[in-house]
């Protein structure tokens, strides 16, 4: 016998914990059983794309940093690379080095935030601090190298704008020292605890199909088992000179591409990219940091689309040049812009803590989505 | 007036006034809440008498288990999140003239009776002459009492699982 | 017994009971609350590798009287749309239920705010005074997370009440009472006699029930966790969800009562857990005043025993609380229903059997 | 794997009319010009058919082309009068790893595409987005409202070349 009820609608959001910032979530509920989640964006849009339209193109890069906050040098990392291909620029080897080690050390960070913040969304408050401890010191690295810790305008088109500090190398060692052994704190506390299983595993379950039309990408892809890696599939920079595994999610608590695999991608994704900066620091060259680096940024007449693989999937810079000093059209593909899309989907017959649990397994940052 | 009394009047007037309310407030969900003020004068009223265990079953059951379920099946069953959950009032006049029979045979037999005046007792625990009584004297009546109720919580389980 | 010591000053029977039902809030539960809070961010700071409170005194210790402060200060917020009598009541009703839970805890031998004998079972009568208040609390706020969320506390609260109950009906079995002081002192001094490990019996029936009481108490001591709300059962108020349930519309000294209310309960049910399987205020140990020879030291020992068997559990209860994840609502109740009162029935029944048969 | 002179090619005999030029000069990338109202069947064979197999939609963006003319408009500011708006397709096959370009050029006045939303479930948001910025309209898309602006806003489309800058808000002074 089936009940005839009458819906609830529960905005979640704009301000509410564990929307991850101003994102509203209109939950159409059946007692605590979720009907539809309707995602409604743009509270933070600030027209990033017309800004860069009254820029030159170096003066863009401050801004790629604030979409993405919490990856601003892998945004940094994909418009450089996007600019270099439109004009043809040979960038020196040690820049390549320096722009993968930072990369990494970004995906460690941004990771760190997401599975911090995902423990809390469950209720394990400890592991969030755990996670931004270690955070912290990738911060330092970052600060010690640019002087900035979030929004570091460190990557220039044809290089970078400061050399690496001389102790940079050696407590970059030190940090991913004393890394591992935090990962393996960090997994015994969280990632296997039973409770945590029971709350991720089947839960949001998102098919390989499903997903590649949704055009997910990044560690929710990998996570249903769909090895795709931009730094393998269509390499950028000098990643086809490391030696590194790319984890896809085989569900072992539950599906494949549930909440859980989606969580523990970013666990592996953080050894491996432990592994390749290891390698950059030992074969890292000398060199000149600012010599590619161009007087004048005119790229020639044409369009450009270059994408990186961004701590939250596939990022693409669209740049139109009309020849002058500044962008035509820039557009940017968002990762977590075409990642949210999916909520509603994934969400479906869950209950309203799911909603928490799943949001939080796709990992977005809403600076991006809004641009 | 002894201070007895005057706890006594306390507890009365909280469950007079309570009541008054439950029945004449508009809003059930208010009528509801008046009714925890209600059962819990009666257990005051039921410690004044001495049956302490009669009074911590009331509020378990009353308070703990029915006054619960009832604010439940309010707030599911209406709008919950308006608070125009109203109660009217209809068939004024023949009610009132009900009531006031029933008031005044009431008031009749109240008038009419004979009260038997005794000191009061010694206030002692009843839990263990209950106990007793229940086990020994009115076995029967117990037991069949559970298994009815037994039967009550099966037929409600197979009706929900339906 | 303080209450006669009372009578002797006051001469006064009324003036005694209101002094004795007063003591345990002034002299227990606020100066408690403000220890416990504090605790709560030491332990949960040093857990966390960090410090937690440093500023407001040495190692931060006045951290909570400054935040009482500001707590009184700060203005009382009643949104246009809440129900505003029942908005006001909810935190009284929510505090006076857990308030009246002490009156039946015996702190020691000389101190119990009301010598009842229905005492275990007063205790779980009063908790329901806390489910309707927290459910006045989250009607009257008038905003859907605050309902949803007493909704989910009252559901919890009563569905655990009955692995509690059923606990205690297995301790009143073998002890034959529902006074808590007389099953503290059932329980005589040294640990061995403590019902956990059997109690004051010996032979087959003390080795038979060990297991059946370890699990009792592992049973008892999740249900009253569930009851007080706390991680890993913090649902009502799992604040990535539901803000924080049914106090998100609180301010002030409002939210103040719901919170004192919070952790009087915490040691509340730590209380009776120790009460119940740990000996309540008697010494694991003997009594220093005995080998003294100095009998008002005795019930002073008491009361630190009690006291720290209290903070034990209450401490316990933090370290869970910085440790798990929460579960999700209806794992929370099939946990309940299908796992803690199957058991709780069976040890109930064994225990039965062994009482009558042994 | 096909580079974007086969698919072209592929395309071409297929669809015939429908296919427009194929630009391409170095660096730019090469893109495929297509007809805007022909671009969901065209999208649909890319995807499902066997050796091109685009399953994945990168990115879609629109583009004012701004190559219309410049005219005053009653308040006296500059406006663009006729000329084209563009939309494009970064198409990818995740299984067979190869990329193109498409585009569709439509009229400014009344810009209208068919919605490839049906073929990847992705291009809903990209095209609610593209609506958004450019008022590019997209036929049967099943919910086309704006996505980062405010669902009233009343001042046009911000990405236009011609764009203004609206002094109200709602009565309110927007102040710049």
């Amino acid at each position: 016998m089936a009940l005839k009820t009458e819906e609830m609608v529960l905005n979640m959001g704009p301000q509410h914990p564990s929307t991850h910032g101003v994102l509203r979530l209109e939950l159409v509920l059946d007692g605590e059983l979720i009907e539809n989640v309707i995602p409604h964006i743009g509270y933070l849009h600030r027209c990033f794309e017309k800004h860069c339209e009254a820029m030159t193109y170096p003066q863009v890069i401050p801004y790629t940093d604030r979409m993405d906050y919490l990856a601003s040098m892998y945004n940094e990392f994909g418009y450089v690379v996007a600019m270099e291909r439109l004009m043809n620029i040979e960038v020196p080897e040690r820049v390549q080095y320096i722009r993968v080690i930072m990369g990494e050390f970004q995906r460690i960070a941004s990771h760190l935030v997401a599975l911090g913040t995902y423990g809390a969304d469950i209720g394990a408050f400890t592991p969030f601090l755990f996670c931004f401890r270690d955070r912290e010191k990738i911060l330092n690295l970052f600060e010690i190298t640019c002087g900035a810790r979030l929004l570091y305008n460190y990557m220039w088109i044809g290089g970078v704008s400061h050399d690496l500090h001389a102790d940079f190398i050696r407590l970059a060692n030190e940090f991913i020292k004393e890394f591992r052994p935090n990962l393996k704190e960090l997994n015994d506390l969280l990632t296997f605890n039973q409770i945590f299983i029971d709350r991720t595993a089947n839960v949001g379950i998102l098919p390989a199909e499903t997903a590649i039309n949704y055009g997910i990408t990044g560690p929710n892809l990998r996570a249903s088992g769909v090895k795709w890696d931009l730094r393998r599939d269509d390499p950028y920079s000098i990643y086809d000179k490391f030696d590194f595994e790319i984890p896809i999610g085989k569900g072992e608590k539950g599906t494949t591409g549930d909440c859980w695999d989606r969580y523990y991608m970013r666990v592996r994704e953080m050894e491996e990219s432990l592994k390749i900066i290891e390698q950059a620091l030992d074969q890292i060259p000398e060199g000149d940091v600012s010599s590619a680096i161009p007087k004048r940024v005119k790229p020639p007449v044409g369009q450009i689309y270059a994408r990186v693989e961004n701590p939250r999937g596939e990022l693409g810079y669209f740049i139109i040049s009309d020849g002058s000093l500044n962008p035509y059209r820039i557009k940017v593909r968002a990762p977590s812009f075409v990642n949210l899309e999916v909520l509603g989907e994934l969400c479906k017959g869950h209950l309203v803590a799911d909603v928490v649990a799943i949001l939080g397994s796709i990992d977005i940052v809403l600076g991006e989505i809004d641009r | 007036m002894t201070t007895y009394d005057i706890i006594f009047y306390l507890f009365a007037l909280v469950t007079l006034l309570s009541a008054f309310f439950v029945v004449t407030n508009r809003n059930i969900v208010h009528s509801a809440f008046y009714l925890l003020f209600t059962f819990f004068g009666v257990a005051g009223i039921y410690v004044m008498l001495g049956a302490d265990f009669v009074a911590v079953v009331q509020l378990i059951v009353y308070v703990g288990g029915i006054l619960i379920l009832l604010l439940f099946g309010v707030m599911l069953t209406n709008k919950i999140t308006n608070v125009d959950i109203k109660s009217g009032t209809i068939h004024a006049l023949p009610a009132s003239i009900v009531l006031g029979l029933f008031a005044g045979a009431l008031a009749a037999a109240v008038l009419n009776t004979k009260w038997k005046i005794v000191a009061s007792p010694e206030t002692s625990s009843s839990t263990v002459s209950l106990g007793n009584m229940l086990i020994n004297e009115y076995a029967l009546i117990f037991e069949l009492l559970g298994i009815v109720l037994l039967i009550a919580l099966i037929g409600a389980a197979s009706m929900a699982r339906r | 017994m303080i209450y006669d010591w009372l009578h002797n000053i006051t001469g006064s029977a009324i003036a005694a009971a209101i002094i004795q039902s007063l003591l345990p809030l002034f002299i227990f539960i606020l100066p408690f609350a403000l220890f416990a809070v504090l605790l709560e961010r030491k332990v949960s700071g040093h857990m966390q590798d960090r410090l937690g409170p440093m500023r407001v005194g040495y190692h931060g210790i006045l951290q909570t009287i400054a935040d009482i402060i500001k707590l009184i200060q700060k203005e009382d917020i009643v949104a246009a749309e809440n129900d505003r009598r029942f908005f006001d009541l909810s935190p009284i009703l929510v505090f006076a239920g857990s308030y009246a839970a002490f009156a039946a805890i015996p702190f020691s031998g000389a101190f119990i705010g009301s010598n009842i004998d229905l005492g275990i079972v007063y205790i779980v009568a009063v908790t329901g005074l806390v489910v309707a208040g927290i459910l006045m609390g989250g009607w009257a706020s008038n905003n859907k997370y605050s309902l949803l969320g007493a909704m989910r506390a009252a559901a919890q609260i009563i569905s655990y009440e009955i692995p509690t109950l059923l606990i205690v009906v297995t301790v009143i079995m073998i002890t034959g009472t529902m006074n808590l002081f007389t099953i503290s002192e059932w329980q005589t001094q040294y640990f061995w006699n403590w019902l956990i490990l059997g109690g004051p019996v010996f032979g087959t029936a003390k080795i038979l029930l060990i297991p059946l009481m370890v699990i009792s108490f592992l049973i008892i001591f999740l249900s009253t966790l569930a009851e007080v709300n706390r991680t890993p059962f913090d649902i009502p108020e799992a604040e990535s969800e539901l803000v924080s349930g049914y106090h998100t519309e609180y301010s002030g000294m409002k939210f103040a009562m719901f919170f004192l209310a919070e952790y009087a309960n915490m040691f509340a049910v730590s209380a009776i857990v120790a009460t119940l399987f740990f000996g309540g205020f008697q010494s694991p140990i003997g009594y220093l005043g005995n080998v003294f020879g100095v009998k008002w030291l005795i019930p002073i020992e008491q009361f630190f025993w009690f006291t720290a068997k209290g903070l034990f559990f209450v401490f316990v209860q933090m370290w869970l609380r910085w440790t798990l994840p929460r579960f999700r609502v209806d794992q929370l109740m099939a946990f309940c229903w299908k796992y803690l009162i199957p058991f709780a029935f069976v040890i109930l029944i064994l225990v039965g059997l062994i009482t009558v048969l042994l | 794997m096909k580079t974007s002179e086969e698919i072209f090619n592929i395309l071409k005999e297929k669809f015939g009319e429908a296919i427009g030029e194929l630009v391409s000069d170095k660096p730019a990338e090469s893109v495929i010009v297509v007809s805007p109202m022909e671009i969901d069947k065209i999208c649909l064979f890319l995807r499902d058919e066997k050796d091109l197999e685009f399953n994945s939609l990168m990115n879609l963006s629109g583009v004012d082309d701004a190559n219309g003319e410049k005219v005053k408009d009653e308040n006296g500011n500059e406006i663009l009068k006729g000329g084209t708006l563009s939309v494009y397709y970064h198409l990818e096959s995740i299984s067979l790893k190869h990329k193109v370009t498409l585009k569709v050029s439509t009229d400014r006045e009344n810009p209208e595409v068919a919605s490839v939303e049906e073929i990847w479930r992705t291009a809903d948001w990209h095209e609610r987005e593209a609506f958004d910025m450019y008022g590019i309209k997209f036929l049967n898309h099943h919910n086309l409202i704006r996505i980062l602006m405010p669902y009233d806003w009343e001042a046009g489309y911000p990405l236009r070349k011609d764009y203004q800058n609206p002094e109200f808000y709602k009565g309110m002074k927007v102040p710049y």
